[in-house]
């Protein structure tokens, strides 16, 4: 059996979060602690993959990262070629993981006690330690619900990828791009593996965290 | 010296401050509400003022003439909240560590906050995370957190009302002790009038109108404690 | 034209380079082609010094993706409205198109039905059809033969109440094997694989237009040589029987 | 223009939300309370549908609630007939929503301070009293990103809809459904325009929780 | 009448209990982290000792021997806990009525609720939300949710530490009062010996080994507050 979709996807999954997590974070952090003009908007643009069908926001991708296209034009000039790479995979799984990942860390954020970060401060540290060493560590419960939920939809991530990767054994295969290519073809014990696999790794995935969780717990 | 002059309007009275601390253990006394801990807070710098002056050894802190405002982080002031407000994810060493981890040498580090946490009585709890302290305990890593700073101004609010009167009585001392050796201004608010007589402070009286609560300096001599009503 | 040639030139250079790296070619095909296909590939590959890199997608999907610049160079659709649709952008070099396959329009029923069905008529009478899937006509090619059958017959109006649209013909199937419906139009070779549904009757070619799977060398791609090869080979006689073992046919002249 | 499917997707994602909101709660509820066998792999099948492709969760959904299935049967004795219903789009909705809804409350629940609801029992408050007076409403931020994520998730569910409601103009047709039929028959203006409901809609949304969400900021 | 009775093994030390309450006050003594917070904690059945006996007017709440557990809604005990524990979410007047809103007619709700806050003189703070009062204001509030319950039974860590010397004195004698006129068991727990002289309350004392805590009762009568070492 093909093991290509299933490192292909792990690899995709893992930048996808590693990016998200980081962009997500900063976005819950800056909109919820900052008050300014389009603010709203903003969370709303975030959270608008969500809303809609992967297809959908598969072909918007397409639009912008194509040949024709705003952002594919200007990485075409420097040669750059992401569509149809397992780069446009990554990029549709961001895209898809950005808003459960800024949800996630935003709910969290609501119930940091800011007399923490304000004593901190009383004590030299200034906001980027204050976000690192109070704010973000007591939302981790949120963080790390984000960073379960981007992985998972990450890993499961299907419409928006077969449009702007394709389905290319071996370079933009991923695991459910590799079961749609089983099933359509009838193969359906194939497609049955490549489900399992799934099924496996979200499992581990829950497993670990809820291990890794219960080690932490209640501490404060 | 701190130069403390202001006036901010709070939801039922209007708060007025004018108290100069000299290098000494100022006792801020009044009843409960009266805005006491929100002068400490202005003081430093997690609350504003709508109008005033704070002044630290020549340095403003905030000014509203000159709209000048300086963060919390800049003022070096060390403040123990009166609800202690410790970080819970970090254990009491972290938590007393947390204001000079990056300011002192790592292998003076531990022994640093030892030695901090023998001064409070306290060593045997530094691994401990604050959800598993009693609460006089969790009120000395709190006092701890601020002192061991060695900050130009230490706000104190209520520190040692949660300990018991042999403790208590100890810890004064230290912060007597500290106060001298140190030689910078403790405001200190209290409602234990035995407090300031032990800690030879002077006192900023509250003159409290309905409408008006008004903090100002009166004695910087030895306070004739035995001349309150208790 | 003239950039095709230089194209081409490039291509034939490529290839010449190099002899050990076997040269990739971007073969884009609709998904119901990935079996016969992968069984294909390895002959080509040997005698060509070639790799073929598959993407096998709806061919609706396909088309988008060949539009936004994707690097095809061999694109075989399961219907002709998509490449009829890529040559008016030229972005297909329409001299090489061919109408490579051919397939049977076939009613699909669960493995264990007992419906017996003489002539398409039938179906929008005897008892126990309540459920029709066929593929959204729109979209999926063999949606569209069906509703050409259905229409021919007459009964296009008696059973669109019944229908069920789905979104390939994969759902059909499952929809067919789960019992959920009575029955459904897929192709011959969709049924080869299947193993809870079975074919009850064969639609008449004089009921719809030609099954065809266009095939056309993409303007875009690089390999313009060894696409037109592939393309070649894929007609041979050798291939073809190949095709047939998978349920497919010629095209009838 | 044909509004059938804005009034169906609406109330299809109201129902599932409605649903989703007192099933994720109640499980977050009992699955971060409750020490028992087996909790951690109600949690992994909780978050499945998140990692698996819509098609292929519609697919299990057909298995099971399709005539031979065992829900199906069942249902077929009472004489219900789910699949091609647009409970059926519904019932799609809940199980993809569920995940969000469900991380969202747990990661909330676990900053609440299990002090006060200790507090509360000793002024006579039952374990049902605390958890609606105390327990949810400290756990409100997570609760409004669950069901933020989990309607506009609901909204533009796409693949297990169509699997197992179909695509039956008037009957369940959903905005998303509509898209994809607009689009296959190469109407882009209508699809546009659906798609740019379902934008107003999760805009809308966004909106009206983020003022709502400004009100109550920070009384606590 | 309280019966306390039990032995638990604690983090640095055995906590061991043996002490009577009469429907009297009865104060705990004791260092700080000696184990007071913890025996209140355990008679309010918010924790479990490993093993003896609590016992109300006859009732057994606790009893390892009979693996009797009441549950903390059941025991009706009115709890000040020593960091407030205020709701967050409700405003002043919803965390006092907590306890009450289910069991007293509407009509009469608001009303002692208002009479409640009289009591402890923060009437005019009752639409205010936990995060918006004083400290001293905040414990006041606590006190208020647990006393309006008319327990069986009353809980009070550490309840007026947090007030000035006046209101602390008003509100001892308020407490005194209630006592007497409900009649039950208080069970207080305070730092200021004064406190036990006014509230002419009993005294369980610690007698503290390294390993052992041991809170035993002493005095019922009027205890003999001028021999305590001060
Ligand atoms: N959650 C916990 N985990 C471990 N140890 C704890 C925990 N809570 C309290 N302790 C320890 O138990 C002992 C008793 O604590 P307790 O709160 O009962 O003290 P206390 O007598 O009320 O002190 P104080 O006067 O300072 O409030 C202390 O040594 C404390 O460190
Ligand atoms: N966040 C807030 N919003 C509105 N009013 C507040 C807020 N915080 C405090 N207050 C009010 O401001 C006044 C002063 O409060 P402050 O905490 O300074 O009192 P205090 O003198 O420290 O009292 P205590 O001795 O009880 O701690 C009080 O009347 C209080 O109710
Ligand atoms: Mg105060
Ligand atoms: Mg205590």
């Amino acid at each position: 059996m093909d093991l290509a979709p299933i490192w292909l996807s792990i690899r995709v999954s893992i930048i996808a979060v590693g990016v998200v997590f980081i962009v997500g974070t900063g976005l819950a952090v800056v909109l919820q602690r900052y008050s300014f003009r389009g603010r709203t908007i903003i969370e709303a643009l975030v959270m608008l993959p969500l809303v809609l069908p992967p297809t959908v926001a598969g072909f918007f991708l397409l639009l912008l990262l194509g040949k024709n296209g705003p952002l594919g034009r200007l990485l075409n000039y420097f040669g750059i070629q992401i569509i149809f790479s397992w780069w446009a995979a990554t990029i549709a799984s961001m895209v898809v993981a950005l808003p459960l990942m800024y949800q996630g860390v935003k709910s969290s954020l609501e119930s940091v006690d800011l007399n923490l970060e304000q004593v901190a401060r009383t004590l030299g540290a200034g906001e980027a330690r204050v976000l690192r060493t109070i704010t973000l560590p007591l939302s981790w419960p949120g963080i790390v619900s984000g960073v379960v939920m981007a992985f998972t939809r990450s890993l499961g991530e299907f419409g928006a990828t077969l449009m702007v990767a394709g389905n290319i054994p071996g370079k933009t295969q991923t695991i459910p791009v590799a079961v749609y290519s089983f099933a359509s073809s009838g193969d359906m014990a194939g497609a049955g593996y490549m489900v399992m696999i799934l099924v496996a790794v979200s499992f581990s995935l829950v497993f670990a965290v809820s291990a890794w969780r219960r080690k932490f717990i209640r501490w404060y | 010296m701190l130069r403390v002059q202001f006036e901010t309007r709070l939801t039922n009275f209007i708060l007025k401050t004018d108290i100069v601390a000299e290098n000494k253990i100022l006792v801020l006394f009044g009843p409960s509400g009266s805005g006491k801990s929100t002068i400490l807070k202005m003081i430093a710098g997690l609350a504003m003022p709508q109008n005033g002056l704070i002044k630290l050894n020549g340095r403003i802190l905030f000014s509203s003439a000159d709209r000048i405002k300086v963060k919390p982080q800049f003022r070096n002031i060390g403040f123990v909240p009166q609800d202690y407000a410790l970080f819970p994810h970090l254990t009491v060493k972290d938590n007393v560590g947390y204001g000079i981890v990056r300011k002192i040498n790592p292998g003076d580090y531990e022994s640093r906050i030892l030695q901090m946490l023998e001064t409070v009585r306290i060593a045997h709890l530094k691994d401990r995370f604050p959800k598993q302290l009693s609460g006089g305990e969790a009120q000395r890593v709190a006092l701890a957190r601020a002192l061991i700073t060695e900050p130009a101004l230490l706000l104190l609010d209520e520190p040692l009302s949660a300990l018991d009167a042999d403790l208590k009585l100890e810890l004064q001392e230290e912060l007597y002790g500290l106060q001298k050796q140190w030689n910078i201004p403790f405001v200190l608010v209290t409602h234990d009038y035995r407090e300031v007589e032990r800690l030879e402070a002077g006192r900023a009286r509250l003159t409290m109108a309905d409408e008006v609560h008004k903090f100002t300096f009166s004695e910087t001599d030895r306070p004739k404690v035995n001349t309150l009503k208790l | 034209s003239n950039s095709t040639s230089n194209q081409k030139a490039v291509g034939e250079t490529m290839q010449a380079k190099s002899k050990e790296a076997p040269v990739e070619v971007n073969v884009w095909a609709a998904a119901s082609l990935k079996d016969v296909l992968t069984k294909l590939a390895p002959n080509f590959e040997k005698v060509n010094n070639a790799k073929l890199v598959f993407n096998f997608g709806s061919s609706g999907d396909l088309q988008v993706q060949i539009e936004q610049g994707g690097p095809a160079d061999l694109f075989i659709s399961a219907g002709k409205s998509e490449i009829d649709a890529l040559g008016k952008e030229k972005l297909i070099d329409s001299a090489s198109r061919t109408n490579l396959l051919s397939n049977d329009l076939v009613i699909a029923v669960p493995a264990n039905s007992k419906l017996t069905i003489s002539k398409i008529e039938e179906i929008a009478t005897i008892n126990g059809v309540n459920k029709i899937a066929i593929g959204e006509p729109s979209q999926v090619p063999a949606g569209k033969y069906a509703q050409q059958s259905l229409e021919k017959a007459n009964i296009w109006n008696a059973v669109q109440p019944k229908l069920v649209l789905a979104e390939d013909v994969r759902q059909v199937l499952s929809y067919v094997e789960t019992g959920e419906v009575a029955l459904g139009f897929v192709y011959k070779s969709d049924m080869k694989v299947s193993k809870n549904a079975k074919i009850a009757y064969s639609v008449p070619d004089s009921y719809h237009d030609t099954i065809v799977y266009p095939a056309a060398v993409v303007k875009n791609g690089r390999q313009h040589v060894l696409a037109a090869k592939l393309l070649d080979y894929l007609k041979s006689k050798a291939a073809l029987n190949v095709f047939k073992e998978y349920g497919f046919k010629q095209v009838a002249k």
